[in-house]
């Protein structure tokens, strides 16, 4: 047990793990200093433990992954002599036809563009999140912005979408009016109890 | 208020102390049919009564009835239910609709229980007897089931808010995977697209299997539902006797009557009666009205 | 590039830190060992190993981050102590909450399941249908199937649910048994008297 040290904050290396773990792109040092409000140069330093350590040369085992500093910032990668078995999980996660449910979100985010999960969801009575990122790792769909009152993500369709419908413009959509005119308040589920 | 993570309710000890009519801080996790339906917890607020042998939540009142800790012969329902309808009247819109209702199945469940306990009950010797007291112990399991899932709600709420805390890692894949996925299979033609767009937002149609062949009713409530619906929308206010007018079948009058009870319960429509037994005028309210809407109402007489 | 010690396959330990690095839901044993190509009570242990390993419990420096079972699955949480921090740090809007209506809605589906609207119905007393829809975009409930008699649509509680809910299998869910007894039923009470 290594419970000696917990009467105070936990080091600045574990807090440092938490905030690189659940970031999505690289932080600066002056980013993560900001986070666990510490000086840079003690971020720095803990930094380089935290590289030397996930290379297995600070005593414990080598990590299955390593944090690199890419583009002016830090972020914790797979390690790259795992590519192998990483392409291959991806690809069993991907398969190379949409599914029914991804088809279906795709053509209701393609008509009522830009449009929210939320949206989406309540008009196709399931959940989409998974589908859509889906779509999202695809390049089908694409973040155009956000709600300016909810906040939430809205979503539209990409170029690649269209080079695979074979049409040059959204507009080459064929009409299906009657059902775009419906109720347009797909917040109906928003207040739903 | 986040529950303890040992996973064990109790609903008969859910809400403070059970000294009768002792003190209550009214925080405990089940706030009855009190608290707000939006807020979740609403500490403190809900429904309380006021009663000669009790005072205090109404969620606590129904705690100390189902531990027998208080005759239910004691208790003035309507007395009750006074209280009740001038706390709703200080609710609005939803929240009132709302806890009117779930009022209602327990008020109702607790009328039950208070005629089984008035009517004499005497030694157990005549099967009527023991029928009774079983029908008394249905309507406690009732109450005590409604209350279960109220409390087991709490805990969901409070797990959901805990980990809503929680930051899991979810990243982006990184370009050089997301390269080495396989080339996308793409079979749909345009026309083929544009059917799919109609079929996901074409909205679903509930499969209803009718139980007409078994009780064929004589009169459909929905039926005469779609007929109020297109008098009210037409004229926007009508009174209930203009509504049943040439109306001379007592199964039709019956079945208008109680589509206009449905109609309410949906919130389609509000009426009101300046006094009791005087005329009873309706008015088209919903915002939004379907055929949907129409072809859920009622059904509760299917069954 | 340390290809020193590249003739041996890395122990199992990493490749699967590797795999948890990229996933973005909880992965089941089975899914892991598929990926790493390992028998799945292999995989087990390893991920034992891994949890008491960021715990701090194998000799090295506890982790900023942790190893949990939700939903079915194992997935890389930051640890919960520095919740606080990164809070302030990914500024993430919590979805909205579920009114108390769908909440209790939720539950007795949850104890109840495979259960119908109307059966939900007739426990809460009120109209269900719009609070269903809104479990269902939220992916908390899924159709399970219909009813032999009726042809009336089941409902069950999604893995989505468990995960929300931060447990890992319906059996985590408070024991609320004993009052559940349908009214067919009225022994429970013979002690009540």
């Amino acid at each position: 047990m290594t419970d000696d040290v917990m009467d105070a904050a936990p080091p600045l290396t574990e807090q440092l793990e938490a905030v690189l773990m659940i970031a999505d792109e690289p932080l600066s040092l002056v980013t993560m200093a900001t986070a666990v409000s510490a000086p840079v140069p003690a971020v720095r330093q803990a930094v380089e433990t935290l590289v030397d350590d996930y290379d297995g040369k600070a005593g414990g085992p080598r990590r299955g992954f390593e944090l690199r500093e890419v583009g002016g910032g830090w972020r914790l990668y797979a390690r790259a002599e795992h590519d192998a078995v990483l392409t291959d999980f991806v690809n069993t996660q991907a398969p190379s036809r949409l599914s029914q449910a991804a088809l279906e979100t795709l053509a209701v985010i393609a008509y009522k563009q830009p449009v929210s999960r939320g949206q989406v969801a309540s008009i196709r009575a399931v959940n989409v999140d998974s589908v859509v990122r889906t779509l999202l790792a695809r390049g089908l769909v694409t973040e155009v912005g956000t709600d300016a009152e909810t906040g939430a993500i809205l979503y539209g369709t990409t170029d690649a979408l269209l080079v695979n419908l074979g049409i040059n413009s959204l507009d080459e959509l064929p009409h299906i009016s009657p059902l775009l005119d419906g109720p347009d308040d797909t917040d109906i589920f928003e207040g739903a109890r | 208020m986040v529950p303890s993570p040992e996973p064990e309710l109790d609903p008969s000890t859910s809400s403070g102390t059970a000294d009768g009519t002792g003190t209550v801080d009214g925080s405990g996790t089940a706030d009855g049919t009190g608290a707000g339906e939006r807020s979740g917890t609403g500490e403190g607020e809900g429904f309380r009564v006021s009663l000669g042998v009790f005072d205090g939540p109404f969620d606590l009142l129904l705690t100390l009835i189902s531990k027998h800790e208080l005759d239910i012969t004691e208790v003035s329902l309507s007395k009750v239910t006074d209280e009740f309808i001038s706390y709703l009247r200080a609710l609005e819109g939803a929240d009132e609709l709302d806890e009117a209702s779930e009022f209602l199945v327990v008020a109702a469940t607790l009328l039950d229980m208070k005629v089984a306990g008035l009517l004499p009950q005497g030694e157990l010797v005549d099967a009527e007897s023991v029928a009774l007291l079983e029908a008394r112990d249905l309507l406690f399991a009732r109450l005590l089931q409604y209350r279960a899932f109220k409390e087991a709600s709490t805990w969901f709420a409070g797990r959901m808010q805990a980990e809503d805390r929680r930051h899991a890692r979810t990243v982006r894949l990184d370009a050089k995977y997301r390269n080495t996925v396989p080339e996308l299979v793409w079979t749909l033609s345009l026309d083929d697209f544009a059917a799919l767009a109609v079929l996901a937002m074409t909205p679903k149609e509930i499969p209803h299997v009718g139980l007409d062949h078994l009780h064929a009713p004589l009169v459909s409530i929905r039926e005469q539902a779609a007929v109020v619906v297109s008098m009210l929308r037409t004229a926007g206010t009508l009174s209930f006797r203009q509504v049943v007018a040439g109306v001379s079948q007592p199964g039709v009058f019956v079945a208008r009557f109680l589509s206009v009870l449905e109609l309410y319960r949906h919130a389609a429509i509000g009426f009101e009666q300046l006094e009791p037994l005087g005329e009873l005028t309706l008015r088209w309210t919903a915002d939004r009205w379907s055929e949907e809407n129409l072809a859920a109402l009622g059904a509760d007489y299917d069954r």
